[in-house]
């Protein structure tokens, strides 16, 4: 493999190790087969593994989620592509009801190791109902594992991770990042689900991203860098579990929080984030000022091309977030 | 069609019909009593669909259920005392208490558990026969389902898979003629619920489900076509429950005429007459099976009640949520395993 | 009308004015009509009403919510009932990518005037399937509001606007509620949907909450007098929008802020109500104690009974968290 | 069946093809440059369907078209500068630049607009046509849907429902063999989507859709029982898209033999043959039409490409979010009312 790849070869490249590691891997979706997939991330596959091990599926979220969710329980490893993170709603049943709560119910006799890929977020002109960044819909569910990471190196190993993992994971693929290059690790680098990474150091505030809000956030730290200000940037990697203790120690260090990402500010993960920022004793005596949220605006995302670039932070707006956080 | 079952045979589909029975009843008394906690459906004069299944299916065959679950489920031989246990909130039920009336999973009896989300369990059961298929078993996935739930677009979905995708499955539509307080009739744009079967390429049929070898027979001739060929099948069940809905159904939605008229085809005394016109049972011999199987539930009930404090700790419920370890993966349960026939 | 009724009675109250004084309006669900609704909200309004104005469906909650969609974009007022909240999950891609985008999508030409009812939460012992309260799912939609009474006057009075309002409103009625009495506006009473209600007033701790555990949360407020602690309870009444004044004023002034609420913490709407405080700069600055979360447990909703109860903040926890808030 | 339009029929036929034709090679051409944003699913060779329907149903009929709706949408007299503008973004367009090439709604010509959610679009037509019904009108609603949205669940929930409601709701698939890169053939377990009707209890045929005045003819007659009936009823139409799925699309899933089979079977060359056969028509008089559609289309697309930037604020956008002013309940919109004929 290349030194540098992109994010989608990344992903690509972790269903190809997996599949090849593990029989029970299987990959199910729509179009995912010779068509390569909507985002041609499974291109290329078909020709190892074919139908096989590619399952392509008719337009029945609803009903392969429910699939997935019974072949997992018999110990199949599903990693099903969910082709636009908006019909996620679609699959929401199987996903809270089902995968999220048969060992549980079931007293540890059935397990649900599956994995869901979600492309998710906006900028790519495709309208208010293939836009969305959902993850907040599913973080307050016992059960799930959510995972959203912004680099092909995160993603190669946290995808492993996922697919390896007992229980069903959210994985959540930004549409944005697909073409964005990075190294990543060989065939062992199998990340931890619930670590999060800190993917710059500073001194004088702490940013808290994930998702591909995580380059605007490094885009904004180097600019602020230049005017002297550093700044922490914790990409989470996962939701769901939380890093929290990574999370408030950068914090206590720099006692400045701004929490950044996509999806709208109200009701968003943000609030997570915050509240176990502030709920923290030690952390919320060494905060310096208002925690904050620089957040996707309040509205479905539009179409035109400029407002759809507005909804979303942008360095500048990171930069001068935090600016205004140093000085007040 | 009907074949006649030996009488070994018979006795077997009369005693899992008495124990279905003599369950629910003790299920309806717990409850008047206000000894058990929640909600909880009974599917008094259904049992001849629990017996002709559970008889007509292999034992490694998957079922999942309905909420309507507890016939089947002991049908299939779940332990009662595990079953009441489960419902009394204990440790010592099926699901350790976590699930409660309409969650009664039993791996080592090849029963997924139900789904209490209506029809939600098809696409569920279709994914089993997909590892059974994969896994080279020959075994089959068995979606049950009600009138009700034939209007879900789950079960479309599911339906239109397993024929493309060529899956073992029984679909089992227990049809008793309502869903809630909706008739069938109101409901359903079809007279009968197999009439889909064309819809989805797929063979279909309609039984009468209060007579108990009917069902066996055309639940073996489906599990046969299905074996053989690796393709769906639809089985509906026409039959009715004596109970309302759920506990405190004053079953305003159906005239007692219609109850009566169900109640002379009650299958279990269907099943009786027939098999004492047969030579195969008297009285006294039903009589006799009939007071060991109460005896039997009773006790099982007995002994539950007992037990009933014997909850699980919050603690201990906190590490059910995820997988215990992390890191690599552990392999399927090995419970599942040694049922992967 | 008796001038006391039960939380029931109120909602029946309000459905029945309004099917009276408006012929668009009309309800929609399974087993509403003569059997009177799962919870017997309905019972009764057969007879008044009948088949023309209560339209019950099929098992077809998809289906039928999308038709509710239409039907409002043609200015009928629909009133939905899913007969358990967790079967939102079958509803929210006609909830989510319809419902809340009819208005901006068509940039006006449509709207989307409907109320999905909703009977959340647990105590009743039905199981992990039936027992969730899933608001948060919800939260982060742009397009939607979100109300959550916790007293038969504001079940009445906000049942009333959410069905008068011209966009999608998700009310979600508590089943341990229903028998809770309490006294109800006339006719003419009808609420401001995103107005929060101080329950209790006190000096020193500020806790908030809506639905149910308001319940808890003023049960612990009256063990709190006895003892010389004063709280604020405040009942939020709509989550969107979020009353968010009144909740800095109340914070503001005690210094101290407790969120509860019966669905699990992470990932709750606890994490919103927090981020709203510690965001402004005023309210920051007169905190005097870490903002606190007691919410649900981190597990499905079990159905042993007694584990059932304890997933749920009780009285008892939330006075020993005030105590030692004020203590700490 | 195929009923011969008379002359002034047949012209407005073939420009209304030609209309659509011409709007999708703009577009293409378009995207081609990269002047437009986004993605688009254009429909071309489907435009047969376009003008027969647009034809057959009255105009007070509500339409809720797919994710390839640009013919359906300029068939029903939407003004293709907001159609464009719409695609460019601007202010000027039918939704104000916030919907894009899957959402054109026009409420003016009685498009409720798409859903860009295969298939969920169906339930909301039957949702317009209870609305319909209830208001007394005689118009219908009309659910439009692809092959590969037929799989959807969704659609069995409404069609079940709009039986047992009685709703004028026309079902109208467009079969154009594929979804995205899946062939009919393996994603349906029927051989026609129309297969499905009596699953429904509903009256259902299959027409081709590359012949204009077959369209034209079956859906006057669905809307000819429709509103006699009050029923539902579903129409299939067996057609090809010549184009690939959405912008940049190989077609590997097909062959370049059965595309050349289908271009063959153009319905714009097709009808435009039997037009000259008849003498409704002649090279000449075809190629002035097409050179006045052409004309027509490409001002529209220059006038709306020189508004492209004419954006709507961010300010003013948040304004559409929710309904403007509060508290008590306006009226629906006056629009929609008067379309409520
Ligand atoms: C999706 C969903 N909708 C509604 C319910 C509430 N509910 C429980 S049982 C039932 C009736 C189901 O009828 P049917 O499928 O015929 O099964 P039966 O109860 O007759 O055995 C309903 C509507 C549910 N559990 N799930
Ligand atoms: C629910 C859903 N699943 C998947 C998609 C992605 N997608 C867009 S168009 C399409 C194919 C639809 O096929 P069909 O219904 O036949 O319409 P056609 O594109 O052929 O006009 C798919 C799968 C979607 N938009 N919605
Ligand atoms: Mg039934
Ligand atoms: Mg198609």
């Amino acid at each position: 493999m290349k030194d540098v790849v992109t994010y989608r070869e990344a992903i690509r490249a972790a269903l190809a190790e997996e599949l090849r590691r593990d029989p029970n891997v299987v990959l199910i979706g729509e179009d995912i087969g010779k068509y390569g997939g909507c985002f041609k991330v499974t291109q290329g596959l078909w020709d190892e593994f074919g139908a096989d091990r590619i399952l392509e599926t008719p337009v029945s979220e609803e009903g392969f989620s429910g699939v997935a969710v019974g072949a997992a329980m018999m110990g199949m490893r599903p990693v099903v592509e969910i082709m636009y993170g908006d019909f996620l709603t679609l699959v929401s049943d199987q996903l809270v009801n089902h995968a999220a709560k048969t060992r549980f119910m079931s007293a540890g006799q059935l397990g649900c190791p599956l994995v869901y890929r979600i492309p998710t977020g906006s900028g790519t002109g495709h309208g208010a109902q293939h836009t969305q960044s959902l993850e907040a819909m599913f973080s307050n569910i016992p059960g799930l594992k959510i995972v959203a990471p912004s680099s092909p190196r995160d993603a190669k190993a946290l995808l492993k991770a996922s697919i390896r993992d007992d229980d069903p994971v959210l994985f959540f693929e930004h549409k944005m990042l697909y073409s964005a290059l990075g190294p990543v690790g060989d065939e062992s680098d199998v990340a931890e689900i619930g670590k999060a990474d800190i993917k710059h150091v500073g001194g004088d505030v702490t940013v808290i991203s994930y998702s591909r809000a995580v380059e605007t956030c490094l885009e904004a730290s180097d600019m602020l860098a230049v005017e002297g200000v550093g700044v922490d940037v914790v990409d989470l990697c996962s939701l769901r579990p939380l890093d929290v203790p990574t999370i408030l120690a950068s914090v206590r260090k720099t006692g400045r929080a701004l929490v950044v990402h996509d999806a709208p500010a109200f009701g968003g993960f943000g609030g997570e984030v915050i509240a176990s920022i502030v709920g923290d004793p030690e952390t919320f005596r060494a905060l310096k000022a208002p925690v904050r949220r620089l957040c996707g605006k309040e509205l479905p995302v539009p179409f035109n091309a400029e407002l759809e670039r507005a909804i979303v932070p942008s360095a500048e707006e990171i930069v001068s977030a935090v600016t205004s956080m140093v000085a007040g | 069609m009907s074949i006649g079952f030996s009488s070994r045979q018979a006795v077997e589909a009369l005693t899992i019909m008495l124990r279905s029975r003599s369950f629910e009843r003790q299920v309806e008394g717990l409850f008047a009593r206000k000894r058990m906690h929640g909600t909880t459906h009974l599917a008094i004069g259904q049992e001849a669909v629990h017996a002709g299944m559970a008889m007509g299916l292999s034992p490694s065959d998957w079922i999942v259920p309905t909420h309507r679950c507890h016939g089947h489920t002991i049908a299939r031989g779940t332990d009662p005392y595990e079953m009441f246990s489960e419902m009394f909130g204990s440790r010592t039920g099926c699901c350790k208490g976590f699930g409660g009336s309409m969650h009664m999973t039993d791996v080592a009896h090849c029963n997924a558990g139900s789904s209490a989300v209506v029809a939600s369990g098809v696409p569920i059961a279709v994914g089993i026969a997909l590892a059974l298929k994969r896994s080279g078993s020959k075994s089959i996935g068995v979606a049950i389902f009600g009138d009700g739930a034939s209007s879900r677009g789950a079960i479309h979905e599911a339906m239109n898979l397993a024929t493309v995708w060529k899956l073992p499955v029984l679909f089992f539509c227990e049809n008793n003629g309502y869903g809630m307080s909706a008739p069938a009739g109101r409901a359903l744009s079809v007279p009968s619920v197999s009439d889909r079967g064309p819809s989805y390429s797929m063979e279909s049929s309609s039984v009468d489900g209060n007579d108990v070898e009917a069902v066996y027979a055309s639940i073996r001739e489906a599990c046969e076509y299905i074996r053989s060929t690796s393709r769906p099948f639809l089985l509906e069940a026409h039959t009715y429950r004596q109970c309302g809905h759920s506990k405190n159904d004053a079953c305003v939605y159906r005239t007692r005429d219609e109850e009566r008229r169900w109640m002379e085809r009650c299958p279990i005394r269907l099943f009786k007459d027939k098999m004492i016109k047969r030579g195969q049972l008297d009285d006294a011999r039903y009589e006799s099976l009939k007071r060991a199987v109460d005896a039997e539930i009773a006790e099982a009930a007995e002994r539950a009640a007992r037990d009933a404090d014997d909850s699980i700790s919050l603690d201990e419920a906190f590490s059910y949520v995820y997988a215990p370890g992390k890191g690599n993966a552990r392999l399927v349960s090995e419970a599942v395993r040694a049922r992967l026939a």
